[in-house]
């Protein structure tokens, strides 16, 4: 059953130096409140996992948090580079980092299968690219019934999972909707999991009979963090802060520009300070 | 009716080849506008897929990324990711793929992986996220990416997406029924492959523009067809719609 | 785009002797209306596949329109046998059926990777079971990371596939809630799909934004039969018949019986004879 | 308290080895009487589910099929069945998986496929439905049978479902880690493989029943524990809850 606890506590208890962490959410509902906290508790070594690796994946490479990362699109969406990434990759800054690339295709199928407790994915994939060559785990595997040839990945079995979601109940179900993207799979095929919602509430109350549901049993800890998607979003409680993502671009570009605006915006704050995102959308339009 | 920019011809061309029965695997940026101006004019029903699992989705404003709560809002539907890639995509449902680039061929390969050696790029770019599947499975490509000597260039550092690999039955022998790209929309021209060689062909020129200034653009030599036309400009009503539409998400993405 | 039908024309245009036929539905939402059309029509030779045979293909074996069943479990839920279905296996009366047996995890995974256009399915399956050794068409896969071994069988493709749904809006959009076991994979695993609907809707309205729903370009043919699952149920609109169930021990243990059943309730009625079923199940227990 | 009927007993039996945080991945029949029971009675939250793909339901009355709306209708959340399966049941989230069988052998493997050979059988059975991988995936299975002779038998003609194979350490060779069949609960007593040979073992008689009256009911020699205890009779509340769910199940299913 789903512990309830402090963000600090959660992350205290679930990640640890040198896991395999996936932190998911498709561009909705990016687990950034928690990516702050790993980073203030200074967790080195880790092998991060993420389709898009986004902005939260720059601060925990830039932090020098990660050794590894397998992902299959590295930008900052419809604006361009992430810079931290990028230098990473380019110049080992601050440290090197190791990368598995795959294609969205395969991750998603990987995440699907972990969730399934398969040991591999099988896709039609990867024909004809220069991926496979620079990818030892992009395999085969052959149709027993065509002869077929298909493309094999091997499953993605993290062994801690993080999500942002918009509501659990009393009991520790979790409840998400909209852009579902490959959380429900990041947490089923994890071995731990922590779960930042917007709200926790007594009951779900009446909802659609197939509601995109996380049973408690499925999740280890949930942290109330209201805002703590942001600056991506939580459907029906705020909107994507396109113009942070757009901003991000130049604090990130420099190093020394984006030190200080680690120390200032992650290392110096709190869980709590990502409240003031919270405010709902529909309020927001209003104000 | 010279008042309009390359960007903008390039974008109104793309729109126009779509249509309201098509199902389209959309992408960020030009092939984002492109798509939605097909919808707000001539293409009215057709069917808009993001990667981020959003199905028959309008838009009011432009996403500035694959996953917008816009493109849930205004959805038919919103699957998980491994559905969209699996059942949608895999399973054949999408009728064009729409595909921008950091690099072309002659073939119509794309790279949006590196420059430079992979193990020690010169650029790391951000990858190649849905487009390599995106590429093999819809029944047909599109690409819309400016020309530019960095852009269209001899031979690509890495191919992240394949177009015609080599050319002529490239795809066939490597088992692909679709046909991949089928028109390449850029600011100067539109570009289709030979049908035998699969090599890019300059089929129309957009107004103003000269042979010359489109080789010059382009690090291969270029193939032009027999007659090349001219790309018809812009009309008013395609040029109010497309730049309302920026002007919308302009002042949503500032929000 | 999906195309609106009478019963008669939808099943005339998509089912054709000798096509292989899936009419889903696990235990909600299946399409009894559209099996009585294809018996009165009098398809013959058809290769049914279906996880559950049910009463539905009990009909249809009974009346002789099957050469073939692929399936995974043919009883009377909570009832007991399925005396046609029985009958065609132990004595090939009114002819012979060929069978393909699996496990339902086997058909549901069978299902999807139709839907997801791959040759097969691979699972955890089967493991010191004897269906292996009397069907060929389980074979197995090595996975190429860590040299498991691992069940596959060939995916699912019909020919046509038929389900019934609770609304389909005016652009030819399928809506289905509540149990929704495997319909949608088998409408995207067929090449053609005919749906009967509870009812015709201007639009779906406020829903959740993750509702299961099947896009009109997925679709042949809808065709609006109300009722058309019983003595099956519509979430939302009737309850599931299980007093029939029962019943339908009695009528179908014995040859005669069943067809002088079949003659009065099939052959002599039509699609619209479904709808006295479709009384919205809250005025039915109010009344 | 003799005023109990042997399938009672066994129903309340079985009940009783469920606990508040199991996950149950329910059969109808026995099996679901017997969860949803236990339910009602000291295993408030346990989460059941049913192959259709009803997760965490809490049926007011018993199901007929596993698919009876009740089941959707008081369900935390219902999936499709391809997940049921996928996530599920093979993605190792059930506790206990609860099954039965028209024929059981002395290494708790089950048949419900045919009586008499395959090609030509005696008696077609219904076949394995979600049992092969229950069986297979399940964290421990129990299972619930009346004893005859007919049913419990020296040898299956055909495996529907895998328990301990042909015993010892069988399940482990043919790469299961589950824990395969525990407890098997019958109207007359309990057994449980023998932590050895894995051959299933009386532990204990339901009240006034002898061993030479399971003995009669079984085709192979039985094995019985050195001390078979007497399973406790059940209670007053135990019955009524048990009668009144039937009660109000007879009701509505006549409906």
């Amino acid at each position: 059953m789903a512990q309830f606890l402090s963000l600090e506590d959660a992350i205290r208890a679930c990640v640890h130096d040198g896991d395999t962490v996936a932190m998911e959410g498709f561009t909705h509902l990016i687990p950034h409140a928690a990516g702050h906290e790993i980073i203030r508790q200074g967790r080195r070594d880790l092998a991060l996992v993420r389709m898009t690796p986004d902005l939260i994946y720059d601060q925990l490479i830039g932090m020098g948090c990660a050794r590894a990362l397998r992902f299959s699109w590295g930008g900052n969406p419809g604006v361009g580079s992430l810079h931290r990434f990028r230098d990473a990759v380019e110049n080992a800054w601050p440290r090197p980092l190791a990368i598995e690339e795959h294609s969205h295709a395969a991750m998603a199928n990987a995440y699907e299968a972990g969730a399934a407790n398969l040991p591999f994915a099988t896709l039609r994939g990867y024909i004809g690219t220069d991926l496979p060559k620079v990818n030892p785990n992009i395999r085969s595997v052959t149709c027993p019934f065509t002869g077929e040839v298909l493309a094999a990945v091997a499953a993605i079995r993290p062994d801690v999972a993080i999500i942002h979601a918009q509501r659990a109940d009393r009991h520790g179900n979790v409840a998400l909707e909209g852009i579902v993207g490959v959380q429900r799979e990041a947490v089923l095929a994890a071995k731990r999991s922590v779960v930042t919602v917007e709200e926790i509430v007594e009951d779900f109350g009446p909802r659609s009979p197939n509601a995109v549901i996380l049973p408690s049993w499925t999740v280890t800890a949930i942290s109330h963090v209201p805002g703590g998607a942001y600056p991506s979003y939580a459907h029906g409680y705020y909107s994507r802060a396109n113009a942070f993502y757009i901003a991000w671009d130049a604090i990130a570009r420099d190093r020394d520009t984006f030190l200080a605006w680690m120390d200032a915006n992650v290392m110096k704050k709190t869980p709590a300070d990502f409240a003031v995102h919270a405010r709902p959308a529909a309020l927001a339009a209003a104000s | 009716m010279s008042d309009f920019t390359p960007t903008e011809m390039m974008t109104i061309a793309a729109a126009r080849a779509l249509k309201a029965s098509d199902v389209c695997f959309v992408g960020i940026g030009a092939p984002s506008a492109a798509c939605n101006l097909a919808r707000l004019t001539h293409a009215e029903g057709i069917t808009l897929i993001y990667e981020s699992g959003t199905i028959g989705t309008e838009p009011r404003v432009l996403p500035l990324s694959i996953g917008d709560g816009e493109l849930c809002d205004t959805a038919l539907t919103t699957v998980s990711v491994p559905e969209m890639f699996r059942y949608w995509l895999q399973g054949g449902r999408i009728t064009i793929g729409f595909l921008g680039g950091a690099q072309i061929d002659r073939f119509a390969n794309l790279n949006t992986t590196v420059v430079g050696p992979y193990d020690r790029p010169k650029v790391r770019l951000p990858g190649g996220g849905g487009a390599p599947e995106i590429a093999a499975q819809s029944g047909e490509v599109f690409i819309t990416m400016a020309m530019g000597s960095r852009a269209f260039v001899e031979k690509l550092p890495f191919i992240t997406s394949m177009g015609h690999g080599e050319g002529g039955d490239h795809r066939a022998r490597l088992g692909l029924a679709t046909k991949g790209p089928t028109r390449v929309f850029t600011d100067l021209c539109v570009m289709e492959p030979d049908p035998e060689s699969r090599e890019l062909t300059v089929v129309s020129l957009h107004p103003g523009v000269t042979r010359d200034q489109v080789q010059a653009a382009c690090m291969w030599p270029l193939r032009f067809s027999a007659q090349p036309g001219e790309t018809p400009a812009p009309t008013a009503e395609e040029l109010a719609i497309l730049r309302d539409l920026h002007a919308r998400t302009k002042a949503a993405h500032a929000a």
